[in-house]
């Protein structure tokens, strides 16, 4: 298979096989589906089928489509920025933790501002974990401090001076209009505002949350979902070990 | 009939149980007010309006009643009084006090009979508007008929009323019994109801009385073209709990959630605050004619849904007694459960079974709410679509009467105009094909079925007397209901929880209760 | 709604939400999901997201993806041009037979060459019908012939001649590798070669069948799925008579 | 346990009725055999090889007997005279008599105690090869032990070998226990066994020796990695039964799909020439102890599934009979059934179920092979997940050995990389939430389901007397099976049925039957 030239498989390499659905604000009919056929074409599929085309009322109309992509991606020039960091074992964490850095760590978790989906963060922090990976107040080396839901910035940093903070653990769960990216955008202006950015690592995470977008947005990491506690851990130590 | 086997002794002593700790908790508020219900007193009383910069006028007063610590007699009384000592109307009053004309303390005492009169014609007067709305919707219901339970209730959450009602509009086409407005992202913490339409909203749209006509009329009209009553649904939970009962009263929703801990567990409310609003509201709910739906669901999202099963089936009763204790019937009260068991368990249907029928059968006469697998759903919508089979035909199999559709994309958004479809398709198939299926079948004798209901019914009266000894507030404080633990005097709204003086007035308590759930 | 400038709708008028899946012959990783994510970009979508990256096995990868497709239609200027016709009930087909065409007609139905599948053809042709709704054999002014599954369609043409046939109704249902592209044009080809495709009405009937395809590959007309007896004998009639 | 009550009475009078049925019609065709059987027994003799232009030898050899009116003697006569009377071997006289070298009737005629010694010793040459096969199969069976029943069975039909095996193992590292590579369109009407690897199949892949290799290799090498036994299924029907039988037998295959009728019914095949070719298939297929599976689902498609649900179990007991008749035991014994009922038809899993569990009752040792719902599957891939899931619940509780899984696709390809992935995690969940369902629930007394049952087995049985006293001939040209009419003497291949001299012989014939499925 030639990487250069990646596409999508369905029965047979190269066949570019995708499926496809939306609806379209016009009642069911011929041109609907001529609609639809043109608005595939225009995502570069070719020879599309509508295999369904499901009035939802009056006036919207769903459609389900199979089409072959003639688009490529070259697989082979794909350079994903990785977070720097060795996956390590909670207990070597401790080890490092107490050999590297000589010191606790005090880590503080919060959903901030209008997000109150705990349960993320909970599986960071809280003793009890994930799926059998327990949490961060588990590390004897670690101060894990969980705020929990709806902390104002304000109130998260206000913590952060007073623990001496060396890390913001951020969750963001909501997504809707943007909201994640506005409250993260406003904690790093704050934070900048404040003069505090440098002096602690922050890191988000949440099942929207990639890399990339915490990159952009001015974090020092992002974990998406199936994160475990000593994901994390063991970026935040490893990279308290360079500064 | 697919039923469990649930030892009558049992229920009666967990159903003691709980009465006590309902009991217990309102013997403790009943010494106490909340802004939260002063604010709907002068509601009640007609007081409508809103400051230039968009305070609503019960705030205005209400802020100045606490600030001057007047609020422990209750604002009915300081304005009432004004109004039979300056012969003037309430509503004058009501502006005199917010534009800073009137010192309520420098009016004179009225004569004691006077006054309840006067407060007796107004509470009356008050009620009227709930009263006719009652019997105006009993009337649509009865014209129109209902849908085949279990009734069918989609969410509609697009941020935006106007594209919320094109949702519902379409979910009513195609099936849909219950329309629930979801609310905007974090409203309970507010203080204050706030007003005008939504367009904007952040994981739904504000619960305002715009937004409540704008919806209502909406389902009016699809339920005479679809030939059913569709019922509509918002919130009545939150800093402004008792004002939403008036709300919802007032403006015809049918269904609102109000549950007596979800406040505190869930929003970090005070205790205190939480359980007086709590009670007021049900008391407006219960005579509004306006069903209550619980939240026990919520538990399962941070508790196991499979090792605190027994913390649902406990707080079931917690809140049926409360929701008693305020006036309203069983009929009304639609308590909460959840399809929540982890998909990886071995037999999870079976004792997701279990669980639903025993909640049907503790509960006959409620229109218990069936909740939908959340948690476990990811972004494979394919498989989605397969768990939430499942949860349909748990729900046909133990005749639930309110079925909140679960959505393929449930992982991902609130839910898209094709979602719902497929939700509706996937509902309507798999009840159409279980239809007698739960007549049909019987649960073997101590089966894995009866033994899971047996264990939790006991389970859950151990709970209950635990917590009966204990009083709820300590056990909430211990993080027994969903693995989260508040502090009794934590939490948001605390200051506006006031002690009552021993000459307190509220003229619609006791109406209201008295006559509560029956109409 | 400015229907000049259709877009899919989710929640918001013009927010363009498509769901796609696909799968990419690579591993499950950071890597694969930027292809997912690079192709989604190729397929005209914006701020896409992977919700679901699921490997298949070593080497395959199935994702699922959001985006908000750029891509408008206008669709004031979509104009399908229909089969022409109006639609009839059975008893008005039968008297518009006795009445405008003077004679009974006679319609042959086969599934040609390699394909077998007569439920759709049966559908249209049999006695019993589909849905409730009678086939040609039941009105009393259609010859309806049924010649079943797998027929050469040298075998259907001789038929057709010792019956004098007004019209062949043709269904192909497998579509593989094209193979139905490929039965109907030999049936075509083998008409003109004998110099018959003249003397009869061509129409053919299908579950991938659109009108569109039917014209492409020389046919009178195309009926998809959901065809009722009445659609292609109301479509018949009213064309024989234009002759 | 959900089980439906059904009359033993009635159950072994229709037995008995297809037992009658069967025999009737074995009775009429012994006096026959077919070119296709002729052509079988030239290969096991151990003839092989292909023309330049791609004929295989033993066509060329069994064409010209036909054509020289020699087949009714049989094809081993007149090549083990012509080896014992020439002297040589077998291969270097069929050499000899494709090339035009020899001509049989010319030669003497050899003694009689000669030839059959001769063919006796043959005879056990050309099975041991078989022998070797199933005991080498039964080794590893054995040895990686099998999935947990219902075992999940997926189709591979990409019309290329090569990627139908990247299909495959993907499927077995999901959990897939059976694969059955589907045939090339139309190959059964091929009246020859075609060679070599496919690459552009339509519908699926030419079912060849090479490809039967390519998959079984695969498939073993998947099978150590997963550390279970993968089965390997193929088809067994048309115009080359019975050297489909030997080709699976010898490549190791562990199921084909092989029905007394559907060849007849969906094929346009003669009536003898089908009964004769199951005939002998089916004795070669019991030796080699390769299970069969039925076609009752195929009636299904084109009859209506709640109407003619008899139909399939009537035809299920002939299909038993047949196999018996031709030495299988019952755990070879793979009835089909489906799940076909209209989704619209309320109550309509209540029906599937009663069936399903009927069917596992009547043929408790029979890994019944239970099929999805194809018919009413539409392009709506989502709601197609769902009949998938209510399906799969539904083998789940009757605890049916092979179930083969629905495809979301099923109204639009052949499946596709992920479809199968989205139905097996379908299935697996499912399975798994369902476990024990099935164990725990009992169906009530006189419910829809055990009337179902009772009705369906009594209508059966109308059915099998009424084909026992007018042949099962007569009841196929009378379209009593699928709804489809097939005239006796009509239909392809007839004439490669010869009326067998006094004097035929097929060394094989009763060998296979008596060693059988019993090994
Ligand atoms: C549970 C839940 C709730 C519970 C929350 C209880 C609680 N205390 O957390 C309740 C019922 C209260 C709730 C309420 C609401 N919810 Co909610 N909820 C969910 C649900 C079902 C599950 C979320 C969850 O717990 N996942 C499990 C955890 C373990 O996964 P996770 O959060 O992804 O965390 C993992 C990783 O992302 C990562 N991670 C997460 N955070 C962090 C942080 C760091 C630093 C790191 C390193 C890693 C990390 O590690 C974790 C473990 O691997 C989802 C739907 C779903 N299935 O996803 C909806 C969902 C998130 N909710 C939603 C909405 C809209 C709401 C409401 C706004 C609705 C309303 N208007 O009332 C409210 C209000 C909440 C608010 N103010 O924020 C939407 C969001 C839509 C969107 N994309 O914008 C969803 C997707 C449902 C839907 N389809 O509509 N919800
Ligand atoms: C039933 C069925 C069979 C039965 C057929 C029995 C019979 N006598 O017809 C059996 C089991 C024999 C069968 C076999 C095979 N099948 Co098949 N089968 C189906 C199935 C499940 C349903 C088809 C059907 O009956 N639909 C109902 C009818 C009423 O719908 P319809 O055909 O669309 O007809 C309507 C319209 O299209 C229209 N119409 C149709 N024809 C005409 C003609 C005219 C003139 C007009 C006006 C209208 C019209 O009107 C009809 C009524 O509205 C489909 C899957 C599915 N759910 O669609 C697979 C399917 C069609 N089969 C498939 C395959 C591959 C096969 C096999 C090749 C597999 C194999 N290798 O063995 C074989 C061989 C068949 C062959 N040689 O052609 C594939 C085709 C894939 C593709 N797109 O190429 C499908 C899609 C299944 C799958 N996903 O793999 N099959
Ligand atoms: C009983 C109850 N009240 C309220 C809510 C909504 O929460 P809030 O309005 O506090 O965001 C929920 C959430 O589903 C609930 O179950
Ligand atoms: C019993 C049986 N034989 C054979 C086939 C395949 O048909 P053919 O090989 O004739 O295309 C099927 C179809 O599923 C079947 O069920």
């Amino acid at each position: 298979m030639d990487l250069t030239r990646l596409k999508p498989y369905g029965d047979t390499p190269g066949d570019g096989m995708v499926q496809v659905s939306f609806t379209l604000p016009i009642p069911v009919g011929d041109e609907a589906r001529h609609a639809a056929l043109i608005l595939a074409s225009r995502m570069m599929l070719k020879d599309s089928k509508v295999v369904l085309m499901q009035p939802l009322d009056d006036s919207f109309t769903y459609f389900i489509l199979y089409g072959h992509c003639d688009q490529t991606v070259d697989y082979t020039s794909i350079h994903v920025a990785k977070l720097d960091y060795q996956p390590m074992t909670p207990s070597d964490i401790n080890s490092f933790i107490a050999e590297k850095l000589g010191r606790k760590i005090t880590v503080i978790g919060a959903c901030v501002e209008s997000d109150a989906h705990t349960v993320g963060i909970d599986a960071i922090m809280n003793m009890k974990g994930y799926n059998m990976h327990k949490g961060l107040e588990s590390y004897p080396q670690i101060n894990a401090i969980n705020l929990g839901a709806q902390v104002p910035s304000e109130e998260l940093l206000a913590k952060a001076m007073e623990e001496n903070a060396d890390a913001l653990l951020i969750s963001q769960v909501v997504t809707q209009r943007n909201i994640h990216v506005k409250n993260l955008t406003r904690l790093i202006e704050i934070l900048e505002a404040e003069e505090l950015r440098e002096q602690m690592v922050v890191i988000v995470g949440g099942p929207h949350i990639t890399p990339e977008l915490a990159k952009e947005l001015g974090y020092d990491a992002g974990f998406g979902p199936g994160t475990y506690p000593e994901d994390v851990a063991s970026f935040l130590v490893q990279f308290l070990n360079k500064d | 009939m697919a039923e469990v086997f649930l030892d009558d002794k049992i229920v009666s002593k967990a159903r003691e149980a709980a009465l006590q700790i309902a009991k217990d908790v309102v013997k403790e508020i009943n010494s106490k007010t909340t802004i939260a219900v002063e604010r709907a007193v002068v509601r009640l009383l007609g007081i409508e309006g809103e400051t230039s910069d968009g305070v609503p006028w019960v705030n205005v007063i209400t802020d100045k009643m606490l600030a001057h610590k007047l609020l422990d007699r209750g604002a009915a009384y300081w304005l009432v009084n004004a109004a039979i000592m300056t012969e003037r109307s309430l509503q004058e009053v009501a502006e005199d006090v917010i534009f800073g004309k009137l010192d309520l303390t420098k009016v004179p005492k009225s004569n004691r009979q006077q006054l309840n009169r006067m407060m007796d014609l107004l509470a009356e007067e008050g009620l009227e508007k709930i009263t006719t709305v009652r019997s105006q919707r009993a009337a649509l219901r009865a014209q129109l008929g209902k849908g085949e339970e279990p009734l069918k209730y989609v969410i509609v959450a697009t941020g935006n009323i106007y594209e919320d009602v094109v949702q519902a509009k379409a979910a009513v086409s195609q099936g849909a019994d219950i329309i629930a407005v979801i609310r905007h992202t974090a409203q309970s913490l507010l203080d204050y109801v706030p007003s005008g339409t939504e367009t904007e909203g952040v994981g739904g749209t504000l619960a305002t009385k715009e937004n409540f006509q704008v919806m209502r009329q909406a389902l009016d009209k699809a339920g005479r073209e679809a030939g059913r009553y569709i019922y509509l649904t918002n919130y009545c939970s939150g800093l402004c709990m008792p004002e939403m009962a008036i709300l919802g009263a007032i403006e015809g929703l049918d269904i609102m959630l109000n549950d007596s801990m979800y406040g505190v567990i869930f929003r970090d409310i005070n205790m205190s605050r939480t359980f007086i609003d709590q009670h007021f509201s049900r008391a407006i709910l219960g005579f509004a004619d306006v069903n209550i739906n619980t939240g026990e669901d919520n538990y399962l999202t941070t508790a196991d849904a499979y090792d605190k099963a027994h913390t649902v089936t406990a707080s079931q009763f917690i809140n049926e007694q409360f929701a008693i204790l305020s006036g309203m019937v069983p009929e009304q009260i639609g308590l909460g459960h959840a399809f929540e068991i982890c998909p990886d368990k071995a037999d999870s249907f079976l004792y997701e079974l279990a669980q639903a029928q025993m909640v049907r059968q503790l509960f006959p006469k409620s229109p218990v709410k069936y909740m939908p697998p959340t948690k476990y759903m990811t972004g494979n919508i394919f498989q989605g679509n397969v768990q939430n089979a499942l949860f349909n035909a748990a729900s046909a199999i133990t005749h639930q009467s309110v079925h909140l559709l679960g959505m393929p994309t449930e992982a991902i958004h609130t839910p898209h105009l094709q979602d719902r479809y497929l939700s509706i398709a996937n509902t309507n198939y798999v009840f159409h094909a279980l239809k007698h299926f739960g007549d049909e079948i019987e649960f073997a004798a101590d089966g894995i079925i009866q033994r899971r209901a047996a264990e939790v019914l006991a389970n859950a009266l151990d709970m209950l007397e635990e917590v009966a000894n204990i009083g709820l507030m300590t056990a909430i404080s211990k993080g027994m209901f969903a693995d989260i633990a508040r502090q009794v005097d934590g939490g948001k709204g605390l200051d506006g929880v006031v002690e009552k003086a021993d000459d307190y007035l509220n003229p619609f308590e006791n109406m209201l209760k008295e006559k509560g759930g029956k109409g």
